[in-house]
């Protein structure tokens, strides 16, 4: 048995019982790295992409968890650098999560490359113009920080922890996370942004063009806002889905509350931003380029302005307000609406600026273009969810993440646990 | 920057669609020019390289007023904003894959260079670039007749009109040979151009007055005073270039008498075709 | 190399020298470390200075010797038999007719290589073999005329003084990269003594930086 | 002394050390840096990359099609790399059309037959030339014992050039007279000056001169004549201020490229004609210098005219307005250097006479016979200067019999008709009846009943499927050849086909194969073939023209307008023939629509030219038919639908098209082949195997227009 | 990426772009140099008591 691994005091699950979940699971990620194996092998044919949908699922995939996951930097952010001190019972878990978006990402990027040897092109031969280099560089290197972030949790672990120089390191890098934390908050600036960059510079692509301050489009501020607004939505949407299927409480009211408030004020200030950007986009710009809005919201089967008002009021202004009011905001069942709202909107938001771009016609003679993924896509989309799972999985059983678990549940019967 | 040659040349050329009768020619001089190559379906449009596609447009009208004209498409070779050299698609490229000949205004694609980010396709309106979804395939013995002056293209990257640079290559090499500095009119002329049967398509030197295409274009050199972007602008009334407004100002232009098909070239909000129809570069420019 | 081979010696005799004194100085096994140290130093040193090239590039010869010197002296300069076409296109090796303006099936000389090339090319019309040292890769387009007639450059400045050889060297072909070694880099550590010993992308752009002021954009050398 | 921990420690760490001072690492990664650069990567290009030599361009002439272009052929060292068009070449000076610039295509392609074949069963069995030739020789020479020379047949796609001649001599030196060519353009304009102008006579339009022609249905600009060449006329029209009004049902590219389209009924561009010679009588615009020459039928055609073609009747008839048909007569009568020009799309396809001809008279009527910019009759070109052929009595016999049917369409039902072959042995040539012909199920019967046909074919096409023995040919870039420029140019050029490359199968000059089967027959049919190989033969019988024809590469026949008044009679009009009517009861119309970018003769059309259809053409396997809206009733664009005809019915696509009729569906012709070429063959349907033939009474053609149709949902 | 790549030129863009880049590798690297030798030295120090 595993006992001698589990957290002290901590109740979990048998191990027969835990591992059998995973297995569960595990199959979907043998699903998935078996159609990754397959594109590696046979190239992107296996995909439904094509010469109009050069950015496709993927592309969106990779936006969506990362902006998801701007919940660490964002929660980091305010842990370390602005000394928000109640944060401390989810920074573990906002890191754990950052860990699996950001290796996500890279991931599926790897795989979404022609020519995947050739990936280190990008660095070594970087186009420092490219929104796309900017994405690469801040990309890998955020992702060191966040891991550097999640080492000190790892070494917390039982057995790990009577290691002296693990202890040691566990507790030197405590000390100094502030300076990572602000270098990751300085870099996750930059490349959640440049995300957003990539498609506000497509000046050829008037659905995705914005203006913007010197080589910035406008977009670059906004996806940083909005990834630091809905990533801790989705830091706490998982922390609740933990504590369902634990059954445990695990973070404490206050500091999801806090957490909440935050992410509602930066989810409604980011919401009037993004109505301006849009109202601004669609009367100055677009029609500078002989666009009338009506363009990119009809004539086609499936792109309307319903995708425009779901995104911005029901899965913007809607939890925004929700999460502001407290009212509203302490009740469980509004609040977890809200953060799914929120996650929703975010990821549509990504969708619209990677699909709905490419399905655009721009010459007058061209038509709409739409795209349905293939198999292969699907099953390489949903390999990093799995793969997550299993990964939070391990993570709470063996590693101390939630601080306050043992006194929330105290005293716990030894409660079913799943996965 | 010093070149061998030290004025800059920016070939470009015009296409007459009243001329052009979509027989297919250029495209297929074109495949045959650069190595591209085919494969068993090639009737989904979207996977299907053709670095010139000939694109059937018509006015919209029901019969028997219908109305139809081809217009080819290579790449654009755009200037990007200002005609700075920022092209939609080389400022975007990642890993300095493409990049643009300031020596020449042609826009570069290197294929061993390029890992198929496929970026540059997204970034370009004019859907001129082209992926190698898959690995080229050959029928037996065919591979014989492929052309030295181009490398074959592998599986996983982007490939795209290059205005048959290697002619230009040779052209200069033969110049260099005979200890001239420059080369002729007629001794660069891309695979399209020289197989037009109609003739529809004028190819040179934008730069340089003496040639057939700039005495048609006539372009305008300064900015358009109605958006900055765009330079270059022709001063022909019938002369016209695909979405303009955009600024990513093409090296491509079109001709024709039929307006509709002028009006075809760009985007136009209800009306505004009608105000800004007869506005043709900034000499000529009539609106404030 | 001889070099090289001196400081192995040294080096194995300092390591007998340690393990000499090592041994009665000390028994906790810190010297014997040291000696392990050295040891296993110096043989992987060498092994990967001298060996890992044997491994990684493979020895092609050609069909047979060519005496560069020779032909020079019978025949003249470079361009006799390596010329341009009218097209301004760089002929490069020679092609069997070029060598008949000379030769016949009737051995010139009395060696063997003569010998082979009339028996086995001449008699049978046969174009030789020649494995070509400065070949590019297919996405480089090289003009000769640019860098000789126009840039004035000469022969030996990338060729090396290949006029002077009395015998063709075997052509060594990286294993990896399937390119000649003298494009990829004659010198194992990559030093560049002469503007000849390596031809790759980054030499190009330094020369071209110097003399005209610019690397060059992409177009200017690739196809 | 002991091995403790630390020595371990030591070396593992003295190993590291070493590594990381010597060049492995960085060599190492250099070199795989290099590697992901390379092609090597992509296996194919390991053994595949394209050597590079010396260039050189080789002048030739291509006959894919009766244009018979100059074209210049590239080649790295001996390796033909590129098909450009010949600059100054007469004909087409430097432009040149898809298909030739595909040739190359031609040369490797799959169904390339590799070496001569013999049927064995349903299966080809390989063979020598030797065993194959006297195979040939060897049942040829039993139909000539038998005395029914007769029997022998042979199928080519034209009458002139000498390998033509070679066959037609074999034939007459045998003693058959069943000597048939493919409808072609060319021919059609012999039939119709023969029927107007009298015996040995062709019709050419000057194009590239006329101010304004009125094309009735003619694909100026879709490969009708030398495509090229009609290219570079039209091109020059702007300069010239010259006019070009395209009468068809359907916008082509040519109605499109037009000053203006003039849609008309399916079939009945004769009565339009017609009309408009009745508008122009009675108007009296019509040049009576001109019509004082017309020797039989003017007064007889003119009452006819008066009567039944009146403006009113036109219209309701064709479907074109009143008050256009008199706009239209007026303007044509008016220009300085009008021309008619006949011959629907490529004009190789199904023609009627009575239009042919009446488009012809509203030329004569015009007065624009042998003027500049409009109709040049002249006589057939002869530049071949053949032996007389010596008969034997066999021979003699055989020749003096009757032609089985008089085009190959009647030697088709004449096969199939008769109980005991009609035709012992077939001798096909550069020609695919199997696939070109209407109706193509009753061709591929014919074929089946022939007992013995040989295809001297370069592709395993549907007729050399069909052959039981197989004679492969050099394709045109492989062989020597003449290739008179024919098909309505003002011009006649005879260019010089040269090989380029040399063959790269077993295969033979297809005159060669002739040649040798002529040696292997009995002395009087072999003394007739004295050559000792096609090329010695060429020599001999273009003697007159050889000289400019070995160094120019070609030689101008006739040049300009022809001088001397021509013979006219329309006697054939004014006995009103009676109008082709469509097949069948549908309420639909099918029409075949010539496609530039497809070809519809011998050869097919290259992967390269597939690959450049559009998709509102051919998706998938799939075949897309144009029809108009207002005739879809509930059928969406793109949807799947199933076409049927009298004839048949297919799978097809719907384009919804305002470009064309209402009650007029249009379907490509081209698509559909069968052979093994997976880039070209099994997609869509040949539109052949939907209409049938109709014969035209009087003329004997196949003037099938199109044929009725409905389409439903499927 | 680095000054002897052929893409490298000395201009604005390059010198914010790397210069940032390097920055954050600089105190990712020192940090965790920092840290690691902390903690090793923090060892030594008490596994000297802890060891016999």
């Amino acid at each position: 048995m595993d006992s001698a691994l589990i957290p002290e005091g901590a109740k979990r699950c048998s191990m027969p019982k835990f591992y059998f979940g995973i297995a569960i699971v595990g199959g979907v990620v043998l699903w998935g790295v078996i159609a990754m194996l397959l594109i590696w092998w046979k190239g992107l044919n296996q995909t439904n992409m094509n010469d109009y949908y050069g950015f496709a699922l993927w592309i969106w995939a990779d936006l969506a968890v990362i902006a998801v996951g701007g919940g660490a930097f964002f929660t980091g952010l305010l842990k370390y650098i602005f000394k928000v001190d109640e944060l401390k019972n989810i920074i573990n878990f906002a890191v754990i999560i950052g860990v699996i978006c950001y290796s996500s990402a890279l991931l599926i990027l790897a795989i979404d490359i022609g020519q995947p040897l050739r990936g280190w092109f990008i660095f070594w031969h970087a186009n420092v113009h490219s929104m796309l280099t900017e994405v690469a560089f801040c990309l890998s290197c955020y992702f060191a920080v966040l891991v550097i972030e999640f080492i000190p949790n790892v070494l917390e672990n039982r057995q790990a922890n009577k290691v002296p120089f693990f202890h040691h390191l566990a507790h030197n890098m405590h000390g100094v996370m502030a300076v990572f934390a602000a270098t990751g908050a300085f870099l996750s600036f930059f490349h959640q942004g440049s995300l957003g960059g990539v498609a506000g510079v497509m000046f050829g692509r008037p659905f995705a063009v914005r203006e913007g301050l010197l080589i910035w489009p406008w977009t670059f501020f906004l996806f940083t806002w909005s990834a630091a607004a809905f990533g801790p939505c989705f830091t706490l949407l998982v922390t609740k889905i933990t504590e369902i299927i634990t059954g445990k409480k695990l973070v404490s009211d206050k500091t999801v509350h806090l957490l909440a408030k935050i992410s509602g004020w930066m989810i409604t200030t980011y919401i009037i931003a993004k109505i301006i950007d849009t109202i601004y986009w669609a009367n100055v710009t677009v029609p500078s380029l002989g666009f009338e809005l009506s363009h990119f919201y009809t004539n086609n089967s499936f792109y309307g302005y319903w995708i425009l008002i779901a995104e911005i009021l029901v899965c913007g202004v809607l939890p925004g307000l929700i999460l502001i009011m407290k009212s509203t905001r302490e009740n469980p069942t509004l609040r977890l609406v809200a953060l799914i709202l929120g996650v929703i909107g975010v990821c549509l938001n990504r969708w619209v600026m990677v699909l709905q771009i490419m399905a655009v016609p721009v010459m007058s003679f061209d038509t709409w273009a739409l795209y349905i993924p293939s198999w292969q896509e699907v099953a390489t989309t949903v390999l990093p969810v799995a793969y997550g799972i299993i990964f939070i999985a391990l993570a709470y059983r063996y590693l101390p993440v939630f601080p306050q678990e043992n006194e929330l549940n105290y005293p716990v019967e030894p409660a079913a646990e799943a996965e | 920057m010093k070149q061998e040659n030290n004025k800059a040349h920016k070939f470009g050329m015009v296409i007459d669609l009243d001329k052009c009768t979509g027989c297919g020619s250029c495209m297929v001089s074109c495949m045959s020019e650069n190595n591209v190559p085919f494969k068993e379906d090639e009737s989904n449009k979207k996977d299907s390289i053709t670095w010139m596609r000939v694109y059937k447009l018509t006015n919209g009208k029901s019969f028997p007023d219908t109305e139809i004209v081809y217009m080819p498409r290579p790449c654009q070779h755009c200037g990007g904003k200002g005609d700075h050299g920022h092209s939609p698609c080389v400022s975007v490229c990642p890993a300095t894959a493409t990049d643009y000949g300031y020596d020449t205004g042609i826009v570069s694609q290197i294929y061993t260079r390029c890992f198929g980010c496929r970026y540059c396709m997204g970034a370009c309106p004019y859907h001129a670039r082209y992926f190698n979804w898959w690995d080229p395939e050959w029928p037996e013995g065919m591979e014989n007749y492929l052309s030295p002056n181009v490398q074959p293209r592998m599986r996983g990257v982007v490939e795209k009109c290059s205005f048959c640079y290697h002619r230009y290559q040779l052209a200069r090499e033969k110049a260099y040979f005979e200890e001239r500095d420059d080369i002729e009119e007629n001794e660069y002329q891309t695979a399209c151009t020289t197989a037009c049967p109609a003739g529809a398509i004028v190819f040179g030197d934008l730069n340089n007055p003496e040639h057939q295409v700039t005495q048609i274009v006539k372009p305008d050199p300064h900015p358009d005073p109605k958006n900055h972007d765009v330079v270059g602008k022709s001063r022909n009334p019938k002369v016209f270039r695909l979405l303009e407004r955009l600024g990513t100002n093409p090296k491509v232009y079109y001709l024709s008498e039929r307006e509709w098909v002028r009006k075809a070239g760009d985007n136009y909000r209800d009306g505004e075709w009608d105000k800004i129809k007869n506005h043709h570069g900034a000499t000529e420019s009539t609106h404030g | 190399m001889s070099e090289l081979e001196n400081k192995t010696e040294n080096g194995s005799t300092e390591s007998a020298g340690e393990c000499a004194s090592g041994e009665t100085k000390d028994d906790k096994g810190l010297g014997l470390g040291v000696i392990f140290f050295i040891v296993a130093f110096v043989v992987c040193f060498l092994s990967g200075t001298l060996l890992f090239p044997k491994l990684l590039y493979s020895k092609k010869e050609q069909p047979f010797n060519f005496d560069h010197e020779l032909h020079v002296s019978e025949a003249g300069d470079c361009d006799a038999c390596h010329s341009y076409r009218d097209d301004g296109t760089f002929t490069g090796i020679p092609k069997l007719a070029t060598c008949l303006d000379c030769h016949t099936d009737e051995p010139l000389g009395e060696t063997e290589d003569e010998a082979i090339f009339a028996e086995e090319y001449v008699a049978n019309e046969k174009e030789v073999p020649w494995l070509v040292y400065s070949r590019q890769p297919d996405c480089v387009f090289f003009s000769h005329a640019a860098h000789t007639i126009k840039a004035g450059n000469d022969c030996k400045t990338c060729h090396g003084p290949i006029a002077e050889s009395t015998s063709s060297r075997p052509y060594e072909e990286n294993r990896l990269t399937g390119y000649s070694r003298d494009i990829w880099g004659k010198n194992i550590f990559g030093i560049k003594k002469h503007s000849w010993d390596r031809m790759k992308m980054d030499d190009c752009a330094e020369c071209h930086k110097k003399e005209t002021g610019h690397q060059g954009y992409c177009f200017q050398c690739h196809k | 002394m002991k091995v403790d921990r630390r020595s371990f420690l030591g070396l593992g760490i003295g190993a590291v050390a070493g590594i990381a001072v010597s060049p492995v690492g960085l060599k190492l990664m250099d070199d795989s840096s290099i590697l992901t650069q390379t092609t090597k990567l992509w296996p194919w290009a390991l053994d595949h990359d394209p050597l590079d030599g010396e260039i050189i361009y080789e002048n030739s002439v291509c006959s894919l099609c009766p244009g018979a272009c100059g074209i210049s052929v590239r080649k790295i060292d001996d390796r033909p790399i590129k098909i450009e068009g010949l600059a100054d070449y007469p004909v087409n000076d430097g432009g040149a059309c898809l298909h030739g610039i595909a040739g190359l295509q031609y040369l490797y392609d799959p169904a390339r037959i590799k070496t001569p074949l013999k049927k064995n069963g349903d299966k080809f069995e390989e063979i020598s030339w030797e065993d194959a030739i006297a195979l040939v020789a060897g049942k040829l020479g039993d139909v000539r014992k038998s005395g029914a020379t007769e029997k022998l047949a042979c199928i080519t796609d034209k009458d002139q050039g000498s390998v033509s001649g070679l066959f037609q001599r074999l034939l007459a030196a045998f003693g058959s007279p069943n000597f048939y060519t493919m409808p072609s353009l060319e021919s059609y304009l012999e039939i119709t000056a023969a029927a107007i102008h009298g015996e040995g006579k062709t019709i050419a339009f000057d194009l590239e001169n006329s101010d304004f022609v009125l094309s009735f249905g003619a694909g100026v600009i879709e490969g009708w004549g030398s495509p090229v060449a009609c290219f570079k006329a039209n091109a020059t029209r702007k300069e010239r201020h010259a006019k070009l009004y395209q009468i068809e049902p359907r916008l082509s590219n040519t109605a499109a490229n037009a000053d203006k389209w003039i849609p008309v009924k399916p079939g009945t561009e004769a009565d339009l004609a017609l009309g408009l010679c009745a508008a122009i009588l009675k108007g009296n615009m019509f040049d009576s210098m001109a019509t004082s020459r017309i020797t039989g039928g003017f007064n007889k055609l003119a009452a006819m005219l008066a009567k039944d073609y009146s403006a009113a009747k036109t219209a309701q008839i064709t479907g074109v307005k009143e008050a256009d048909i008199m706009k239209l007569a007026k303007a044509f009568a008016k220009a300085k250097m009008p021309v008619a020009v006949f011959g629907k799309g490529r004009g190789d396809g199904a023609q009627s006479l009575k239009e042919m001809a009446a488009v012809q008279t509203l030329n004569i009527l015009v007065g624009n016979i042998n003027k500049k910019g409009g109709v040049f009759v002249q006589n057939k070109t002869e530049y071949l200067e053949f032996p007389e052929v010596t008969k034997d009595s066999v021979a003699e016999a055989g020749t003096s019999k009757a032609r089985l049917g008089r085009y190959v369409d009647q030697l088709i039902e004449k096969i199939n008709a008769s109980s005991n072959p009609a035709v012992e042995a077939l001798l096909v040539y550069n020609a695919n009846p199997c696939y070109s012909l209407r109706d193509t199920k009753r061709v591929k019967q014919a074929m089946a009943k022939v007992p013995f046909v040989v295809s001297f074919s370069s592709f395993l096409d549907e007729t050399a499927m069909e052959a039981d023995i197989i004679l492969p040919s050099h394709t045109f870039i492989e062989r020597l050849e003449d290739v008179p420029s024919m098909a309505g140019l003002s011009k006649t050029v005879v260019g010089l086909t040269k090989p380029v490359i040399s063959p790269i199968f077993d295969t033979k000059d297809p005159g060669d194969a002739v040649i040798m089967i002529a040696k292997a027959l009995d002395e009087a049919v072999a003394g007739n073939f004295e050559w000792e190989s096609y090329e010695e033969c060429l020599e001999a019988v273009t003697a007159g023209i050889w000289d400019s024809l070995s160094e120019d590469g070609y030689a101008v026949i006739s040049e300009g307008v022809p001088t001397g008044s021509q013979a006219v009679n329309i006697g054939f009009l004014a006995g009103s023939p009676e109008t082709i009517q469509a097949q069948g009861d549908f309420d639909l119309t099918l029409i075949p629509i010539d496609n530039m970018r497809l070809v519809s003769g011998a050869a097919a059309a290259s992967p390269f030219a597939v690959k450049t259809l559009a998709d509102t053409v051919l998706k998938g396997k799939d075949i897309v038919v144009e029809m108009n809206p207002l005739t879809a009733k509930g059928l969406k664009d793109c949807s799947k639908a199933t076409l049927t005809t009298p004839m048949g019915s297919a799978k097809v696509l719907i384009n919804l098209n305002e470009g064309i009729m209402p009650g007029v569906i249009g379907m490509v012709e081209g698509l559909g082949h069968t052979f093994d070429n997976k880039y070209v063959s099994n997609k869509g349907v040949n539109v052949n195997d939907l209409i049938g033939p109709v014969l035209e009474s009087g003329s004997g053609l196949d003037a099938a227009f199109g044929i009725k149709a409905k389409i439903t949902k499927a | 990426m680095l000054p002897f790549c052929f893409e490298w030129a000395w201009d604005i863009g390059h010198a914010i772009f790397f210069g940032g880049f390097w920055y954050a590798i600089s105190i990712l690297g020192a940090g965790m140099t920092y840290v690691i030798l902390k903690s090793a030295y923090d060892t030594m120090n008490d596994s000297g008591e802890s060891h016999h």
